[in-house]
């Protein structure tokens, strides 16, 4: 593949990007890249950063310095009015589910149709509908975020992040509150997503779910990516 | 758009508690403002219901014609200020002078004849920022060759227009200074909304919404406060004012002057500002929770 | 206690937002009551200057010494709503008369001998209530055996006094009312902060904090705001007062009158009013956020 | 053991409770004790009951029906002045977190101090600063949750809930969003305490927690509770 082909490809390239909360460093030089359709897990213990290289991925917090590009787009010179642009091509599960707490399950997700510009009552009903079907919550339909289990938050923040089929799918901590049935259900559907030609990059401490997949693996410390074994000594022990 | 209006109402309906605080704020806040309106509106009509009272006289010199004095009487209409003008024979003016002095009139019973000249009584216009010139009016009508002499009560008309000019100044500072305390009182009750918000905002934001997703609904909602808050403030006015007018002129305490309701164009203007102030509180605040 | 302080100081600066929309919106409120305050009080005054030209003139029987007059005088002096009386000689009542008259007085210099009986003129008092009895004053006045006659401008004050009452109590009216909205309005903004402050106040009840562990410092909270609140709407008063008032007056436009701003008394009662009405605000809305 | 033993060993006592809502029964008729010093597992998957069990426990909702003991306090009669002391003898790490978003995470831990009645400000100092040690979050004291990673609120939960030394801990996932190392370190934490004489009881999803321990476990079904075998059939597989 030539070095053009490879630029071609990307869809996330970052590049010595570092990002401090005054004095914390929860990002430090970190360079890596995403091609196309790649699923890619992102490790590291508590604290790593993994969360804050989510949310410069879909501009929650911008940069302190380096340079990124999300699919054409350069963050560190986007304006403000292209950033809903970025943010309808990515799909985010947040780690706090970031459901709105005074809207039903079905609202929170049908939200996201209607921002995408949806129109149709009927087909953001159906849609919502059977995504709420795929996550295992389609009694919960009628509840407040509140009133939901940990599990059924999370599997609602799954169903949100899925329902406006984005390019890319952002998945921090996917499973944390998900027992093993409920886990293995979301996960099929980040893999449906990958298949349908869908980017996904997931955060994880769970070690189990790197074993199981064959993915590529980035590991972070304090904010530095550091290589494969060292880090995997720390997660296996 | 009616997209927009749909959301603006589901909002509406999912923050009734906050929503609900909000009108019942700009509710009283208008009530305020209306009331004050009210009674100022009613003061300054009663101030021109009594002055007319108030009147000032030109003597006529001896010669002076009914006729001629009739055509004076018709320029003096004309005069910015002047109401109605009505001529008085000096038989007339004795028998109101007699009935003035009441007891003291015996005094006058000693006269052989009718000192008094005919002349023109001036009314003064209800409209009491162009008789703030009395004595102009006076000097006026001093300079007819008809006129022999003018006579008003000038110190009382003085104080009188002190008074009013006085009222009419401070009025009017008030009004202004208590309706932009209100507009920020009613800026400040949607900006603890927004606050109370700003999550489901930000939240609503950071899966793609645009600003005008956002806004439009949110200014839609402040308009609707507005409105609905006005009409419910001038409600609340127009019940107190039917449940309370009657108690409070118990015959005869202001048999000349009927209290009034506010005139349709400032319920109106009312309605209007309500809906402009809840516009622009949701304006100011909002740029707070839209900021990256 | 000191514990409680302690807790509601750092509430206050960790809710610093919230507190500074809510104690400016309660400064709003105050300025407003107060400014309305200002306004009826001066203008109570003013009317109670203005009323120092009306007077009760009292004629005495031709046979009525200069002492009994003054003992009369003495005596009337004492009945609620009278100021003061003076003796007025018949010479002196001319002379008064012909002022009065202006150019119409030359019909009183035919008279060959003065018909004018001497009189006591009383001065209502300053205090309208009383006065508001003018007739029963007059009448009273007229069945000393000395009196012959009473005279006063009966159409004029009660003209008057019909404005005065009609002002007084839609005045009463007017501040009961805007009063209790300015309550409301108070009551709403600290319900809204509530709101605002409820999860913390759940999660503090869940680790196991007592009513009076979350209730006290929300309740000095309250205080304080209202305290701070009262007295920047005070501030804002008294600076728009002496920033305003040097161009309301211009020179003779109220010569004789002189606006004052509020009493002391006034000043401590809005601010006590303005506290009690922050802690009355915290206990309608604390309920709601304290249920289980 | 005769049975008035057994009455004075038990710290929580379940008998026929059930808690729906609505429509939804998140319980129904759990009967189950605990003894003092007991350190125990609820497990079950998604939406079982085993928060809103916890919920019950520290009063955060009141029972539908049955009857509910807890050190010698019967749930089903408490005062709404009683509730305050039965909170006090408990600590709970809530699922969600419940930290205070305004407050830093010293005083979010100093709260529990301060609400149970130490008036000392440098003991309540000492003692925070000592657990805020132990969860590994000695650097994040005067940070404000908003601004945590996931790991670090969890483990700012769990100082919260330690930092009374509570008779009675409830623990609801402790582990979910913690790394291998940073679950071990707040297991120890939770171990100590029972070797304390605190009465453990922690819910999860997590399958190695249940066999890294020989603790008892009550699994839960739709509100139901059903046997070990069934269940762990359910969890292993
Ligand atoms: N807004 C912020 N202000 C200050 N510090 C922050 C902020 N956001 C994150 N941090 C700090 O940056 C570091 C990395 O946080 P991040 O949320 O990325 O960790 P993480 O890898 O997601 O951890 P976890 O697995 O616990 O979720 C943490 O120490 C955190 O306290
Ligand atoms: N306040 C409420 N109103 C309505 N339903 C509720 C409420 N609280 C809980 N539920 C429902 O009760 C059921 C049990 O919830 P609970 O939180 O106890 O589950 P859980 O076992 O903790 O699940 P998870 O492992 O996902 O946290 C869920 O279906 C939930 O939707
Ligand atoms: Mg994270
Ligand atoms: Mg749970």
């Amino acid at each position: 593949m030539n070095a053009i082909d490879a630029l071609d490809n990307q869809i996330i390239r970052f590049h010595g990007v570092t990002k401090h909360f005054g004095e914390t460093y929860a990002l430090r030089d970190l360079t890596f890249e995403v091609r196309k359709n790649d699923f890619l897990f992102i490790t590291g213990p508590s604290g790593a950063g993994k969360s804050t290289l989510i949310k410069l991925l879909y501009m929650g917090e911008r940069m302190s310095d380096g340079y990124a590009i999300i699919d054409g787009m350069n963050l560190a010179r986007i304006g403000r009015r292209q950033i809903p642009q970025l943010r309808r091509k990515i799909g985010v599960i947040f780690q706090d589910f970031k459901l709105i707490a005074n809207r039903t399950v079905f609202q929170n997700v049908a939200l996201v149709m209607e921002v995408a510009g949806f129109k149709s009552r009927s087909v953001i009903r159906q849609r919502v509908e059977d995504l709420l079907e795929l996550v295992g919550l389609p009694h919960q339909a009628d509840a407040y975020p509140p009133t939901l289990s940990g599990g059924e938050k999370q599997r609602a923040a799954v169903a949100r992040a899925m329902v406006g089929k984005p390019r890319i799918i952002l998945a921090d901590e996917p499973t944390a509150s998900l027992d093993p049935d409920a886990s293995e259900r979301v996960l099929q559907l980040l893999r449906a997503a990958h298949a349908r030609g869908a980017t996904v990059l997931i955060t994880t401490h769970d070690t189990r779910l790197l074993s199981r997949f064959d993915a590529r693996v980035i590991y972070l410390e304090s904010g530095r990516r550091v290589d494969g074994p060292a880090a995997a000594e720390n997660v296996n022990d | 758009m009616i997209d927009v209006c749909r959301r603006a109402l589901s909002d509406f309906y999912r923050h009734r508690y906050l929503h609900g605080v909000c009108l019942f704020t700009i509710a009283l806040s208008v009530f305020i403002i209306s009331a004050f309106a009210l009674f100022f509106i009613n003061a300054g009509e009663l101030m021109g219901a009594w002055q007319q009272g108030i009147r000032i006289t030109a003597y006529l010199k001896p010669d002076v014609t009914k006729k001629q004095a009739a055509e004076l009487a018709t320029d003096i209409e004309q005069y910015a200020g002047v109401a109605s003008v009505s001529y008085v024979s000096g038989k007339e003016g004795l028998a109101w002078l007699k009935e003035q002095l009441g007891a003291g009139s015996s005094l006058l019973s000693d006269l052989k004849e009718n000192p008094l000249p005919d002349a023109l009584e001036i009314h003064p216009a209800k409209n009491m920022a162009a008789m703030a010139g009395a004595d102009r009016l006076a000097g006026k009508i001093a300079g007819f060759a008809e006129v022999s002499d003018v006579e008003y009560a000038r110190e009382w008309m003085q104080r009188f227009y002190g008074i009013y000019n006085l009222f009419k100044v401070t009025a009017f500072v008030m009004a202004g200074l208590v309706f932009v305390a209100i507009l920020f009182i009613v800026a400040n009750t949607i900006r603890l909304i927004l606050y109370s918000r700003r999550e489901e905002i930000e939240i609503t934001r950071i899966i793609g919404a645009d600003e005008a997703f956002i806004k439009h609904p949110l200014y839609l909602e402040a308009l609707m406060l507005g409105s609905f808050g006005g009409v419910a403030g001038l409600a609340m006015l127009y019940g107190a004012f039917f449940s309370l007018m009657p108690k409070l002129s118990p015959e005869g305490l202001l048999p000349f002057f009927q209290v009034r309701f506010l005139p349709l164009e400032l319920v109106l203007a009312i309605l209007i500002s309500s809906m402009f102030v809840g516009w622009l509180g949701c304006y100011f605040s909002i740029r707070r929770f839209l900021r990256v």
